[in-house]
């Protein structure tokens, strides 16, 4: 019988009990930790060939093989995780921070300035996401820097909206009244009462957003919008391999499990915080 | 006299989990019958309402947990199966909730919310759910009621919710309804239209009504039993004439100043020191001695228990009418 | 100098209906004149809807306005933003929810250093000052550095008190600020207002619900429904013989704590019909009153009757006032 | 509410203008003439001119663009110059093919996300519940295109079950009257192509539908969880309703509501996850067909694609947003 379930409060069961949720927090943190001493721990450049033989099988030597080009696979994908991490958090700060003040403004102000902005919003995203990122880095050129900027170009109307819906809902607050009935200008509310008052649910979606941009900018580079080759980069590098599926999967297979992996410790750990947020 | 319709014997309720857990209703015991209204009153945290729910052990639940014994028309309500806990809720009891808006749901028309309790209970099909439907919002005073069968409660003015409300507890012939706050959301003009039905219909249809209100003035036009809780505790009971009259608890005679709002010499309104205590935030003593003229050690010592005097109940070791 | 405090001339507050620009406004306060006498306290009673924060709101030219307010001679809904800057200080409002109004994430110090900050008390002094108007609202100095997160209601009230007075104002309009609060708490509230306002000779305009609890307190009372005065006059004399018949409505609407008159209330609400407000989207041409009024006649439906004067005191707007002899 | 669909019809025109120019802005942005990629393709200098007087690249900016919106309004998409085929027989060609795709993945997002919120929200706090969460962030985590290629890899190369590429196989012959093969198989009668098409369409839409309906089920799953605890179940509960009941009358037909606002948001984004879905599965979408113009520089192909793409998603918005409407009596009746 669902309902007497349902509606009575159960104790809830953690998603991941005690000590394994914990377990996104470390993989994100050793990812992290990876990507900055890549070029300090990756046992070969990953540019270079090596002098292996091509496809070269899992080895001591080549923990994930050589790709088609006898690269180290192991070093390739090491250097690849900076720019992943690069483009999905810079794009998503740099999505939150535009977004965001555009957002309070419009939440704040409301009136003609919060209609014209919030219109400009649904045309910007009237867009397929992906569609929106393909047109900018057609305008700007495919390059790491150039695919982080695409992202967030097509992450600032979310946050936009989401930031201006946090807003409106704290404006119509009495303290905001209050501080107004004090004499203290729009400026003030907004910096000093509203924002303070939005910032976490904020932050806490931005994190769960870090998931949905690094999975942007990995279909980006799979479609070759990425870093231009040979630049390590997982996306492309689950193209390249998918040209030899039938000979050697694990080429494919690999940098897009890595890919996988981020994008699921980050969610977990957005999910987190979203749980802590919502009591 | 007739076998009280519902008695009430040492009702405990604690609610919450973990840490949180509290007792937030202690050793309750009370009767009401048939054609009788009996008010309980108190301030938010007073267990008043979690009494109220516990009746239908709507409140039941890992969160919510109920000792002592509640017979209602014989049945020992707290052991019955869920199948027979379905039958007296709606048939035995029917509840009345304070903010019809919320209460009601969004998207099914008055007319059919009120409908399904028949369709379920009686088996009714829904045409003559339907048409007696429209028979029950007339009763209750709404005016047009074929039309607004047919509304969303969304399309109805807020006292207008709360008679569709009323009607939905009348649908299957409950022998009690439980009004919790029923006029705490309306405006004052419309108050008094809703406690006059309710009086209305208790009379006609020879029903026990529980009216649950933080408001004397409310209790003083309706009630013929009054029951005063503080701190999760019945404090006093008594006839309502008898109580407005001449208190027993300081805590009733303070509540009776304080509602009858008029300054004194010094220009000032009547006050209540200190603040109504949370549920569960009291221990073994009198719970009200911290705000009271009256209280002595003996107060802050020990639990007065609540003993009959004459027609009425107390728990009070220096009641007012001691002198 | 003398006068009134505040002279209120045909204050109008239109809201926007719907979304967008350009769209169709509805009256929420219909042209309302008031005064507003130094040092009294003015109640405005009515029910939701009617009107009575609008006004509060309007008066202190918080929400867009038409028509004029002269506070102390200065006429302000043509004010410019620095000098309306300048004025705010001298009126304060006091919100209904005292969960709503303070800010979450500002301590108690904060909030009030912050507003003796933007009336120009010096940073040194800012802190003893705070404390000494917790100390005027009977809260202790712990309260400082504490989120409202730790306070009751009651308490959360007196913050907001504290912080109203911080600027030091004449007028203090206070919008419903016990009812959200314990039955028993209520009171202290009132009395601490009271207290304040006789200590430091303020006027204050106070919006209530609760005509019986304004009849006690009020100098003069204010009636409004559907957007519009429809009766103002000394306290004692609209509680005992109210002129419209809506305030003789609200009068017989709130059971007292007595059996015997509770039940005569009861027997009179009985008689009257689930009538309600009319639309706002299509106000009735006439008296808004007349649909509900027992002595409403063809003319109270066609022409909406003005303010004009009581033989007993007072302004009341009706074609047929009560109690005239 | 008749009003508000006024509004948003007029609306519509001016959003898919701007659409239009955001559109041919960033494709005239593009550094490099699209003439010089193809240099070594042209033969003759004066083929090289003539194509670029064809095309009106020698016009001022301002120019192309006014030609742009005139052809525009008379929905002329112009020809590639790639191919010489008119673009919008190209869009009558590659459409039908994506929306196919996309109504496939909405059944397969719909059944899966529905159906584990469901559950979820009915017993929630057990571990079936943890469980299915769990799979919900699982299946939104993965990247799009490498679950694609992982599906190709087991069900393809080990188990052989499904084609890999393309549509139908090339040896069906077809000749499409609607490009979509399910009505053109009534309309022929040629039922032969359904089991093929259905063989094809399923890797793709389970793709973009799995990925997808991480999403739909944690907002079923919140939904069920959050009516569950308002006054008005509480009312149901004291009628005396029986739980099922309850949750299949009062609590779903709430839910719904906001699940239908889901699903229209979400078949919207399934267009561009078609994008990736038909690059990976050679599947001849519009999708595939604007993202190859786009790095071949081809404009008008490009160009016709995200248009049309995004005039596509614009209505199926005001579509849903319309059905919503339409669906809370809220809303449809006297709403605020």
């Amino acid at each position: 019988m669902p309902t007497t379930r349902a509606d009575q409060h159960r104790f809830r069961l953690p998603t991941l009990t005690g000590a394994l949720r914990l377990l996104p927090w470390l993989v994100v943190g050793l990812l992290i930790f990876a990507a900055i001493a890549a070029p300090l721990i990756a046992p070969y450049d990953p540019i270079k060939n090596v002098g292996s033989p091509m496809l070269a099988p899992f080895s001591p030597g080549h923990p994930f093989g050589t790709d088609g080009f006898g690269r180290d696979q192991f070093s390739r994908i090491l250097h690849g995780l900076g720019p992943m991490m690069f483009v999905s958090v810079g794009a998503v700060a740099l999505a939150v921070a535009v977004g965001g003040a555009v957002g309070l403004i419009s939440g704040v102000m409301g009136g003609w300035l919060d209609w014209m902005i919030m219109r400009a919003v649904d045309i910007l995203m009237s867009f397929p996401l992906i569609l929106a990122a393909i047109l900018v880095l057609v305008a700007l050129g495919a390059s790491t820097f150039n695919l982080m900027l695409a992202v967030a170009i097509s992450q600032i109307p979310i946050f936009a909206r989401l930031t201006r819906a946090l807003a409106a809902g704290e404006v119509v607050r009495d303290y905001v009244m209050a501080a107004r009935a004090s004499g203290f200008g729009m400026l003030h509310v907004m910096v000093s009462e509203v924002a303070p008052n939005i910032l976490r649910p904020l932050l806490v979606q931005a994190t769960s957003v870090v998931a949905v941009a690094a999975l942007t900018a990995a279909a980006l580079s799979y479609l070759g919008m990425g870093a231009r080759p040979p630049e390590p980069d997982l996306g492309y590098m689950v193209k390249e391999g998918q040209e030899l599926i039938f000979i050697a999967p694990e080429q494919t297979i690999l940098p897009g499990l890595v890919i996988a992996i981020f994008v699921l410790a980050i969610s977990f750990c957005g999910d987190q915080l979203n749980e802590r947020e919502g009591g | 006299m007739s076998a009280p319709l519902l008695s009430v014997r040492g009702l405990t309720a604690e609610l919450g989990s973990g840490a949180q857990r509290v007792t937030a209703l202690r050793a309750v015991d009370f009767d009401v019958r048939r054609g009788e209204i009996t008010a309980i009153v108190g301030e938010s945290g007073s267990g008043k309402s979690t009494a109220a729910m516990a009746l239908a052990r709507l409140n039941e639940g890992p969160q919510g947990a109920f000792s002592g014994e509640v017979r209602f028309d014989g049945m020992d309500v707290l052991s019955l199966n869920s199948r027979a806990l379905r039958s007296l809720r709606g048939q035995g009891i029917a509840m009345v909730f304070q903010d019809a808006a919320a209460a009601l749901n969004p998207c099914e028309t008055i007319g059919d919310q009120i409908a399904e309790a028949m369709v379920v209970h009686k088996a009714r099909d829904w045409r003559a759910a339907r048409a007696h439907a429209i028979e029950l919002l007339g009763e209750v005073g709404m005016p047009e009621p074929a039309r607004r069968a047919g509304l969303y409660p969304h399309e109805m003015s807020g006292g207008q919710r709360q008679r569709a409300m009323i009607a939905l507890g009348l649908a299957c012939d409950p022998a009690l309804l439980i009004a919790d706050e029923p006029t705490t959301a309306l405006d004052v003009t419309v108050q008094g239209q809703i406690l006059a039905l309710l009086k209305s219909i208790v009379a006609r249809r020879d029903m026990g009504l529980i009216l649950i209100t933080h408001d004397l003035g409310v209790v003083a036009a309706l009630a013929d039993q009054v029951l005063v809780m503080y701190a999760g505790r019945i404090v006093e009971a008594a006839p309502v004439a008898e109580f407005f009259d001449a208190p027993h608890h300081p805590y009733s005679g303070d509540m009776i100043t304080a509602a009858s709002v008029a300054l004194d010499a010094g220009g000032r309104l009547a006050t209540i020191p200190g603040r109504p205590p949370h549920s569960g935030d009291v221990g073994e003593s009198c719970a009200y001695a911290p705000r009271c003229a009256r209280a002595s050690n003996q107060c802050r010592a020990a639990l007065p228990s609540l003993e009959p005097h004459g027609t009425r109940r107390r728990a009070c070791f220096h009641p007012l009418d001691d002198a | 100098m003398t006068g009134p405090l505040v002279q209120i001339e045909n204050l109008t507050v239109r809201y926007p209906l719907g979304g967008g620009l350009g769209a169709r406004g509805v009256l929420g306060l219909a042209p309302t004149n008031l005064e507003v006498q130094r040092g009294e306290l003015l109640a405005i009673v009515g029910e939701s809807g009617s009107g009575k924060t609008t006004l509060g709101r309007a008066m202190l030219r918080l929400i867009p306005a038409e028509g004029a307010i002269h506070f102390d001679g200065t006429e302000i809904i043509g004010l410019g933003r620095r000098e309306l800057a300048q004025m705010r200080s001298r009126m304060q409002m006091i919100f209904q929810d005292p969960y709503s109004s303070l800010n979450p994430q500002k301590t108690v110090g904060r909030t009030l250093s912050e507003v003796l900050a933007h009336v120009g008390i010096p940073r040194a002094e800012r802190r003893a000052r705070a404390e000494e108007l917790l100390s005027q609202v009977g809260l202790g100095a712990d309260a400082y550095p504490r989120l409202p997160r730790a306070f009751s209601g009651g308490q959360r009230q007196r913050i907001a008190i504290a912080r109203a007075l911080a600027t030091g104002p004449d007028l203090v309009v206070a919008d419903e600020p016990v009812s959200a609060l314990d039955v028993s708490v209520q009171a202290q509230v009132v009395n601490l207002l009271l207290d304040l306002k006789a200590e430091r000779g303020l006027t204050m305009v106070f919006i209530s619900h609760d005509l019986g609890l304004v009849s006690a307190i009020a100098d003069r009372i204010g009636v409004m429904y559907f957007g519009r005065l429809v009766e103002i006059g000394p306290a004692a004399r609209l509680s005992r013989s109210p002129a419209h018949p809506y305030t003789a409505l609200l009068n017989d609407s709130m059971p007292p704590p007595s059996v015997a008159a509770a039940r005569a209330t009861l027997e009179a609400a009985a008689q009257t019909g689930a009538v309600e407000l009319p639309s706002l989207m299509d106000p009735p041409r006439g008296c808004p009153f007349a649909p509900r009024c027992g002595h409403a006649s063809a003319s109270c439906r066609e022409t909406p009757p003005a303010l004009h004067p009581h033989p007993a005191g007072g302004l009341v707007a009706c074609h047929h006032p009560l109690n005239t002899d | 509410m008749g009003g508000e669909v006024f509004r948003r019809l007029i609306f519509l025109p001016v959003t898919l203008f701007f659409v239009a120019t955001l559109v041919f802005l960033a494709l005239r942005a593009l550094p490099g003439s699209s003439i010089e990629l193809l240099g070594s393709q042209f033969t003759t200098a004066g083929l090289k001119e003539q194509l670029i007087a064809d095309l009106g690249l020698d016009k001022s900016i301002w120019e192309q663009y006014g030609i742009f919106l005139g052809e525009l309004v008379r929905f002329d998409l112009g020809r590639s110059f790639l191919t010489g085929k008119d673009v919008s027989s190209m869009v009558g060609e590659t459409l039908p093919v994506t929306i196919e795709l996309a109504v496939a993945s909405l059944v397969v997002m719909t059944i899966a996300g529905i159906g584990m919120g469901l559950l979820a929200g009915a017993f929630p706090g057990t571990l079936a519940d943890g469980l299915l969460r769990t799979v919900s962030v699982l299946l939104f985590s993965l990247p799009w295109f490498w679950f694609g290629i992982v599906l190709i890899i087991v069900f393809v190369l080990w188990l052989g079950w499904f084609p890999a590429f393309g549509r139908l196989p090339s040896s069906v012959d077809y000749e499409a009257v609607t490009n979509f093969v399910l009505i053109d198989a009534i309309i022929l009668g040629r039922f032969d192509l359904v089991v093929p098409w259905l063989k094809h369409v399923t890797l793709p839409a389970l793709t973009v539908g799995l990925t997808t309906s991480g999403v739909l089920m944690r907002l079923t799953r919140v939904g069920v969880i959050e009516t569950a605890k308002t006054d008005y179940i509480r009312t149901a509960r004291m009628k005396g309703v029986p739980g099922p009941r309850v949750f299949f009358r009062h609590i779903l037909r709430n839910v719904a509501l906001g699940i239908l606002t889901v699903i229209g948001v979400q078949f919207g984004a399934m267009l561009g996850g078609s994008v990736i879905a038909e690059v990976v599965f050679g599947y001849p979408g519009i999708g595939r067909m604007t993202v190859d113009a786009v790095l071949n520089r081809d404009y008008a192909v490009a160009q016709g694609g995200a248009i049309v793409i995004a005039a596509f998603y614009v209505l199926i918005n005001l579509a849903t947003d319309l059905s919503y409407r339409w669906a809370d009596p809220r809303l449809r009746r006297g709403g605020r």
